[in-house]
């Protein structure tokens, strides 16, 4: 049996599908599978070897052989792989559904099964001449030829400036304004004099006996960069009235709350 | 021949030196909007008919090449087109009837699953391309023949596929019935 | 074009295919000696005489090529509008205004220095022509706009130019600060 196809194989599988069955060891056969794509395939070719149009089909006769196929192969030993099984079983379902009373329930009809695995046989069959008909067309560099030297077409590619006159005027407005001297003006900003500071808490510090913060010199209504101006003028007011004796100033420490108190 | 007239000469020199089919289009481009483009293909086609080369119109575009029945003096010292395996063949065939098509109808009708390998042999050949999504659950992508296609294989539009009429009179181009015809066929695919 | 007999059509086909010109035996290598190549190729000259295409004889060789004063037809000129650049135009505007105008001038007026490419783009654009040379030392080359200029952008004459005065009312001259600043970040921003 080794290397050898049986017989009755023979009978349900192509030429060249047959060729590719090989004996492995004493009792195990592998199929190699590669020959067939898949089980519909190995349906059409069975269906093939009925001689008849695929719409005369005996589907019935169709899953007998498949189904004898499969047996044969397990009797054989032959390892098929699982989507063959699968499609056995399918068709064993299929068969008995075909053979027994009609079950009214059932949905789609075994009929409508049947037709369609049909179609499905007819639809490959019909992909696989189309495929070998246009395999058969006159192929460019097969049997028809395209120049093989040609003198190619060039684009050439020309610039078309555009600018529009406004900016043509904004760039020289711009180019003016660029070159013209600048002139600087500061912004008018809400400061408070030194001047001012110092009156003000000499006047103030007039009026409290104990050590106040040199933040409650400052204005109530001081916020944001005036209160920034009025504290930094009020410390150096205070600096300036310490240093004629005017003020005493206290901090315990770098970044503490300075204290100020009036030396009268 | 007769001497044609300057229109057709153009509309002739620029095919003739392309390297590529043309579209009405591009040749329009070249020799000039004064020229009734589609007048001058007709008298080229008129002219060359019968000759050993021709002019031919593959999709929308046209250009010259050899007569085919003297691919015998052509061939020999040339190499032979790779073979497509058999996959290949049935996948391109399965795209050109059907398309657009997603990769599981192909599946569905060659009742096994394709190798990723079988795709990318017909896109590198420029023969498919991918073509948007379906809009179904998963929005699978689909698959299309291109303008290389119709001009490898000698084919006016898709029109000229062989037998393409009688296939879908006889109801074999239908969309296939996916869920049915997976669950039925391939219960364990794992297909992606 | 009369259909031409299955020789004629044999050479016509080879020689359209070939990569190069071919001698008379390298054609009769491919069509077999049970055809009078030579009276073949006297057939195709007449039969292209005149036509887009033509068949040549090259020393011993023979090809076919596409007809000498078809060469326009195959080279296509395609405009793509460009905007000036930044440094263009206000380079531009700058000799408008000043014109006769030295290249040192122009970058003295603008405060950068402007590149080659920027004053050939202008030249190329024929918008601004040399206008002598300046009897400074070094005679430098001035330059002034055309009357392409003029049309383009719509004037009559220079003088339709808006004066400082005009610009200011505009408040073209208040783009200062944002423009200063540029010109800051970007000093070297010359490219045409």
């Amino acid at each position: 049996m080794k290397g050898t196809v049986p017989a009755y194989m023979k009978r349900f599988c192509p030429a060249e599908v047959c060729s590719t069955i090989a004996a492995m060891d004493d009792d195990t056969l592998t199929i190699d599978i590669d020959g067939w794509e898949g089980p519909l395939d190995l349906l059409l070719a069975l269906a093939r070897a009925q001689k008849v149009d695929l719409r005369q089909l005996s589907i019935l006769d169709l899953v007998q052989q498949y189904l004898d196929f499969v047996e044969q192969a397990k009797r054989l030993k032959l390892e098929l792989a699982a989507d063959y099984l699968v499609m056995a079983a399918w068709l064993a379902f299929l068969k008995s559904a075909l053979l027994l009373p009609r079950d009214p329930e059932q949905e789609p009809s075994p009929e409508e099964l049947a037709l369609r695995l049909q179609l499905r046989l007819e639809r490959l069959q019909a992909m696989r001449e189309a495929g070998a008909r246009l395999m058969a067309h006159d192929r460019v560099g097969r049997d028809v030829f395209a120049r093989a030297a040609p003198e190619g077409l060039r684009t050439v590619r020309k610039s078309v400036w555009q600018a529009e006159i406004y900016d043509l005027i904004a760039a020289y407005g711009r180019v003016s304004a660029r070159t013209r001297p600048v002139m600087h003006i500061v912004a008018e900003r809400p400061v408070m004099t030194l001047e001012a500071a110092i009156e003000r808490v000499s006047r103030l510090v007039g009026q409290r006996i104990d050590w106040a913060t040199i933040e409650s010199f400052l204005p109530e209504d001081a916020t944001g960069g005036f209160r920034k101006s009025a504290l930094a003028s009020s410390f150096l007011a205070a600096l300036e009235l310490a240093r004629r004796g005017k003020v005493e100033l206290r901090q315990q420490q770098a970044f503490a709350p300075l204290y100020v108190r009036g030396t009268a | 021949m007769n001497p044609p007239d300057d229109g057709v000469r153009a509309v002739e020199a620029v095919l003739f030196a392309s390297e590529a089919p043309l579209t009405l289009d591009a040749i329009r481009a070249h020799v000039g909007d004064g020229i009734d483009v589609r007048a001058a293909l007709a008298a080229l086609e008129a002219d060359y008919a019968g000759r050993g080369i021709e002019l031919v119109r593959r999709g929308e575009r046209w250009h010259f090449q050899t007569a085919g029945d003297m691919a015998h003096v052509l061939r020999r010292d040339r190499e032979e087109a790779r073979k497509l395996s058999r996959a290949g063949i049935e996948t391109l065939a399965i795209i050109a009837y059907h398309e657009p098509v997603t990769r599981a109808e192909i599946e569905s009708i060659r009742g096994v699953q394709i190798s990723k390998g079988t795709l990318d042999v017909l896109m590198e050949a420029a023969w498919i391309r991918p073509a948007g999504r379906r809009e179904v659950p998963g929005r699978p992508l689909t698959y299309a023949t291109t303008a290389e296609f119709l001009s490898h294989f000698g084919l006016a539009s898709r029109r000229d596929l062989p037998g393409i009429d009688d296939l879908r009179a006889a109801g074999l181009l239908d969309l296939v019935d996916l869920a049915f015809e997976q669950a039925e066929v391939a219960p364990e695919d794992d297909a992606p």
